[in-house]
């Protein structure tokens, strides 16, 4: 064994030493088992990369295995880069959300602009073109400095790096709540297109087949990122900072035309991209995958950086880095694909028959490890659970009901919530049009992109109201995956399946465990009944600031759905004066998690709005029937703000007026937060048909041409205004935020 | 006839261009990448927008110093069209077939929208199939379209005809409203908006679609009076 | 009066993908024997005469001109007549 | 070798919106008496040595480094050991 070592076996155990590197005293006693020695200062570093949290999900994996992740049109399942979904005509739709958190605490632009470098990867690794691009950010209050400076920087660096790799950001969605003052949350998502002749896998079969490296040159950045991202946020993660990763989105789009032309020559095995922990994940991955093993020669890594050791560049997170196996003899004709894009591939390594993974340094072996106990034998913990107080006094409590004197003016203040308010400040940012295929940019329910040569078009959203999953994690749950298919059905489309990022506190804490396990059932369940299988994903977890503050439980549903035909798309806001306006679905008083409580209140508490899945599910087939028939004028799903905000957003874009009547209650009419509503609009000739598909409902009022606002309540005027006041109100919010003092 | 669309490495908008040009107009077209670049068999040549070499340094300046240059040049010189669109503009400035430069949007952000531009000059090979004054729809995407040039230059580019499209609502802080000019011989456009996404309604515009109408229109002329 | 000139460095082991590229771009332009480039910052500032105009300056660069966590910072501070 | 340090300036005349931008910026942080700021561009470039190597710098800036159009450019070489 090597004899050039920095630290002694014996002096990290005696030292623990393992434990700077996040390793616990068991684990690092059964490493000890596995290797039937001590294992050296590199190969500590494996495993503790391998073991995180991050890699071997060893806190979420029991959860993850409630998720039903199987159906007639799933292709690939959570376990490669992306999952697939086949949508018909021999293609099909890559997709899966990775969250950033961590890098965006500490350097916002860098942070974001790699995660989203790394969510790319995951999917065109797997063969497919990326088509589009959403995000979902969480941010504590705009009134604070920091937070200013992490939002406008994270949109900033989504920007940067997306525009430039020439990927259209079609949607997303942006929340701010104290819950985040401490720890914003970014999570990117991308969509890509693939011929199912194309699919690619992580795979490093073929004993003596070569093993090749391409991309960016390893540095010595963001070694231990993944073991960085599974610890809370502390004074000494400034300490501990390794050198930051710096995108470089010029290198990544190289990559994608390379890796894309590459894929269709016979020579090449298996691809995959170096995410978290680098070479060590992909290497170790895919040899596990394949049943094989690795050996590499660490002297061929190309290194950005003088005398790097064998530990700093396994565990570097340099970015736009991918790994490939190819047939042995055949490395120069891979070779040259690259070399068409000034992009270099190296043989490093290559495919072993002894399941070990073997690492050479300047003609040492400086590790030797069992691969598939490095991959995939992370130790597994089921961590306690407990309901938290909070939530027992929550179910306890009398249902809030808000006290409301001046509706119009209530109104204005709900638009001016940067939850609510128009994220334009935001998407103008975003390159959403390039490639040419957008047809709902941001600011629809969910974003449209249609499928060159067919008459077919995508819709896909991110969706997550975690004040609901704060007050009820399971309802929550339930609520985020319904949401998310609701803003695909109002657009016109049937929901295919979904992705999901789950960020949550510590894991160790039993209240958050809790609220971790009740999400998933949430989730789940909705998942099954709206057959909505979920085909990736990812955790991040100790998502705490300073003082142990945790966020709000926010598992992100991605989601994607396939329009059939063009003619399908159906937009949110309404189109034209004289249509008729339909609520569809019932309004309670529910304001326990709402945006209106949280407004007047500084606070969320009480319950969840109740979901009814079997419900859901058939409005929302319905509304997808009514759309089919050319029924549907605009369909609007109804959230934060409930019918009053709705109303409002739908007559924006066309500076148009309605006039509605409402029944009962006026506070819960308007501002009520009711799940499982629609706001249609239909013209007064299909009143009839419409009204045939769909029992029972009538219309509520009607689109006006005056450009004003009118809510009848119980024959008052309850709210009346002019629809471009309103707009001032909602387009000024962020602006304004962003501009003013600290 | 025949484009060729020049892809540099960080180009984005070529495929864009290339369905422009193929699929929208009906004509022939070619992605040729800026290497094994020939591209004298062609009539037109199109630079298509994106991030050529990250934009790294200043946009467009590292693509204006790679080898096909000179055969863009040769083109220009040869009177053919050369429409720039975006980075393609950005490099025709760096190459100096285009006075002026390219400074950061006034906001410093990177912005995405339709823009309304002004049709000035519907005289040129790029502009026939428009009205005079006529105003369009057409989107921008860029961080870096804030036009510059001295007063000097703008008095030629207003004496010359050479401004051949303005923002209704200047967007980036742009001298003169300026959107995209011309070469005084009337062959070269450049411009920031992007045309080659405005040519089908269900995208939202088809005002796009006459500047490339307007080019084959121009080509046929002159090969009808050839002939 | 004044003048600062502030010069901003990306933190040595920093990826500089800008100045690679100059980098490559310089050497295909046939420039041979450049062998390392980095792109940072400069700036000129006019500022009033004060005491501290030093203390001024640096935090002026810790607070906004300079991101401390991927960039390093130097300046000069000339009498401007 | 030789470390050669680039300043890139916009020119006299032309705005520098980031440079404004810069300056509201340092006033809303109550930095007073900021007076003017203009944002450019240093470059650290490592050269091997030669006879002509300031004529070579200057062909680097003409060429590729600096935008006459917009930009002013200069430059300092010193002696690396
Ligand atoms: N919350 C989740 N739900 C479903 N699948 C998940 C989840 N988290 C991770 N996965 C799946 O586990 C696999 C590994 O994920 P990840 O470690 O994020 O991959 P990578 O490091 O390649 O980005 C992927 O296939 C991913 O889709
Ligand atoms: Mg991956």
């Amino acid at each position: 064994m090597p004899s050039m070592l920095e630290i002694s076996p014996q002096q990290i155990e005696q030292d623990r030493l393992y434990s700077e590197m996040g390793l616990s005293d068991a684990e690092f006693q059964s490493i000890k088992k596995i290797l039937g020695r001590l294992p050296n200062y590199t190969e500590t570093g494996l495993f503790s990369v391998m073991w995180s949290e991050h890699c071997s999900y060893k806190n979420s994996k029991p959860l993850l295995k409630k998720f039903p992740t199987e159906g007639p049109e799933v292709l690939q399942g959570p376990g490669e880069g992306a999952g697939i979904i086949d949508i018909g005509d021999e293609q099909a739709v890559v997709f899966k959300v990775e969250s950033h958190n961590h890098p965006s605490a500490v350097e916002p632009y860098q942070g974001a602009a790699t995660g989203v470098g790394g969510i790319l990867r995951d999917v065109f690794s797997m063969g497919a073109r990326p088509v589009a691009l959403l995000n979902s950010l969480r941010f504590g209050s705009l009134e604070r400095p920091r937070v200013k400076y992490l939002f406008e920087e994270v949109v900033h660096g989504i920007a940067g790096y997306g525009n430039c790799v020439g990927v259209p950001t079609v949607g997303g969605e942006v929340q701010f709540d104290d819950a985040y003052n401490g720890n914003p949350l970014v999570n990117a998502m991308c969509v890509g297109l693939i011929d199912h002749k194309d699919i690619q896998k992580g795979i490093a079969a073929g004993i003596g087949n070569t093993v090749m490296y391409v991309g960016a040159k390893t540095g010595r950045d963001g070694i231990h990122g993944a073991t960085f991202a599974s610890e809370e946020l502390s004074e000494e993660s400034e300490e501990k900072r390794p050198s930051v990763q710096v995108g470089d989105p010029f290198m990544e789009k190289l990559l994608i035309e390379a890796c894309l032309d590459v894929i269709h020559h016979d020579a090449l095995v298996g691809i995959q991209d170096m995410g978290a922990a680098g070479l060590t994940s992909s290497a170790s991955e895919m040899a596990s995958k394949a049943g094989t093993g690795m050996k590499m020669n660490l002297d061929l890594i190309p290194q950005r950086e003088e005398n790097m050791t064998a530990y700093e560049m396994m565990l570097s997170e340099s970015q736009e880095r991918m790994l490939l196996v190819v047939e042995k003899g055949r490395e120069e004709e891979i070779a040259k694909v690259f070399r068409k894009y000034n992009l270099e591939a190296v043989a490093v390594g290559e495919v072993t028959d002894n399941q070990r993974f073997t690492l050479v340094h300047k003609g040492e072996i400086v590790a030797d490890v069992p691969v598939d106990n490095l991959a995939e034998d992370a130790p597994v913990y089921h961590q306690p659970s407990r309901v938290p107080e909070y939530y027992k006094q929550f179910q306890a409590m009398d249902d809030y009901m808000p006290k409301i004197t001046d509706h119009k003016e209530t109104l204005h203040q709900l638009l001016k919530q940067p939850t609510i308010a128009s994220k334009q400040w935001v998407y103008d940012q975003y390159d959403s049009m390039v490639q040419a295929n957008t047809v709902f940019a941001p600011g629809s329910d969910a974003a449209v992109i249609r499928v060159r040569d067919t008459e077919k078009a995508l819709a896909m959203t991110t969706d997550c109201n975690s004040r609901y999953l704060y007050v009820d994690p399971e309802v929550g749950g339930q609520i985020a995956v319904a949401e998310a298919a609701r803003n695909i059905t109002c657009s016109g489309g049937r929901p295919l399946g979904i992705t999901d990022g789950l960020n949550f506190g510590s894991p160790e804490n039993p209240e958050i465990f809790w609220q971790m396990e009740k999400s998933v059932d949430g989730m789940s369940e909705a998942c099954r009944i709206l057959s909505t299988p979920v085909i990736s994903g990812n955790v991040s977890l100790y998502n705490e600031s300073f003082g142990g503050q945790a966020i709000y439980p926010t598992p992100i549903v991605g989601m994607v759905g396939l329009i059939e035909k063009l003619d399908h798309i159906t937009p949110s806001h309404f189109q034209a004066a004289g249509d008729l306006v339909y609520l569809i679905g019932e309004t309670k008083a529910e304001f326990g998690g709402s945006e209106l409580q949280g407004m007047l209140e500084g606070r969320h508490f009480g319950k969840a709005p109740a979901l009814d899945l079997n419900t859901e599910m058939i409005r929302q087939n319905q509304i997808r029937t009514a759309i089919q028939k050319g029924l549907v004028e605009s369909a609007h799903d109804l959230a934060e703000g409930g019918l009053g905000v709705a109303l409002a957003e739908s007559l924006f874009a066309h500076d148009l007026g309605c006039e509605v009547n409402v029944s009962g209650d006026a506070t819960t009419a308007l501002f009520a937060e009711s799940q499982t509503r629609f706001l249609v609009s239909v013209k007064q000739e299909n009143q009839e048909d419409f009204e045939a598909l769909i029992r029972g409902v009538k219309p509520i009022g009607t689109v006006t041409e005056d450009g004003a606002y009118r809510i009848v309540s119980e024959g008052e005027t309850v709210v009346e205004e002019e629809t471009s006041a309103l707009k001032a109100s909602w387009e000024g919010a962020i602006p304004c935020l962003v501009k003013s003092k600290a | 006839m025949k484009f060729a669309v020049v892809v540099f490495p960080g180009s984005n908008c070529d495929r864009d261009m290339y369905h422009a040009a193929k699929d929208a107009l009906g004509a022939e077209a070619d992605l040729v990448w800026y290497k094994e670049a020939d591209i004298s068999g062609y009539d037109a040549i199109l630079l298509p927008g994106g991030f050529s070499y990250g934009d790294y340094l200043r946009s467009g300046a590292i693509a204006a110093t790679s080898p096909v240059i000179e055969q863009i040049r040769q083109a220009v010189e040869d009177g053919k069209p050369v429409l720039g669109v975006c980075n393609g503009f950005q490099v025709l400035l760096e190459m100096g077939i285009l006075p002026g430069a390219m400074l950061k949007n006034e906001k410093l952000k990177f912005m995405c929208h339709f823009e309304n531009l002004v049709v000035e000059n519907a005289e040129t090979m790029f502009t026939r199939e428009y009205e005079a004054k006529e105003v369009i729809s057409i989107p921008i995407a860029h961080g870096e379209g804030n036009y510059y040039c001295d007063s000097e230059t703008l008095e030629e580019l207003r004496a010359n005809n050479q401004i051949a499209f303005t923002y209704e609502n200047n967007p980036n802080g742009s001298v003169g409203d300026i959107a995209g000019i011309t070469n005084k011989e009337g062959n070269v456009l450049g411009m920031m908006p992007h045309p080659e996404r405005a040519v089908e309604t269900l995208l939202g515009s088809e005002d796009g679609l006459r500047l490339f109408q307007s080019i084959l229109t121009h080509w046929r002329n002159t090969h009808a009076i050839n002939a | 009066m004044r003048k600062v000139k502030v010069y901003i460095t990306l933190k040595e082991g920093v990826l500089d993908p800008q100045g690679k590229a100059v980098q490559n771009s310089l050497e295909s332009l046939e420039f041979g024997g450049v062998k390392d480039v980095r792109v940072g910052k400069y700036m000129e500032l006019m500022i009033e005469d004060s005491k501290d105009i030093d203390k001024e300056v640096d935090q002026m660069c810790d607070k906004l001109l300079a991101n401390p966590v991927i960039e390093d910072y130097s300046y000069t501070i000339e009498e401007v007549v």
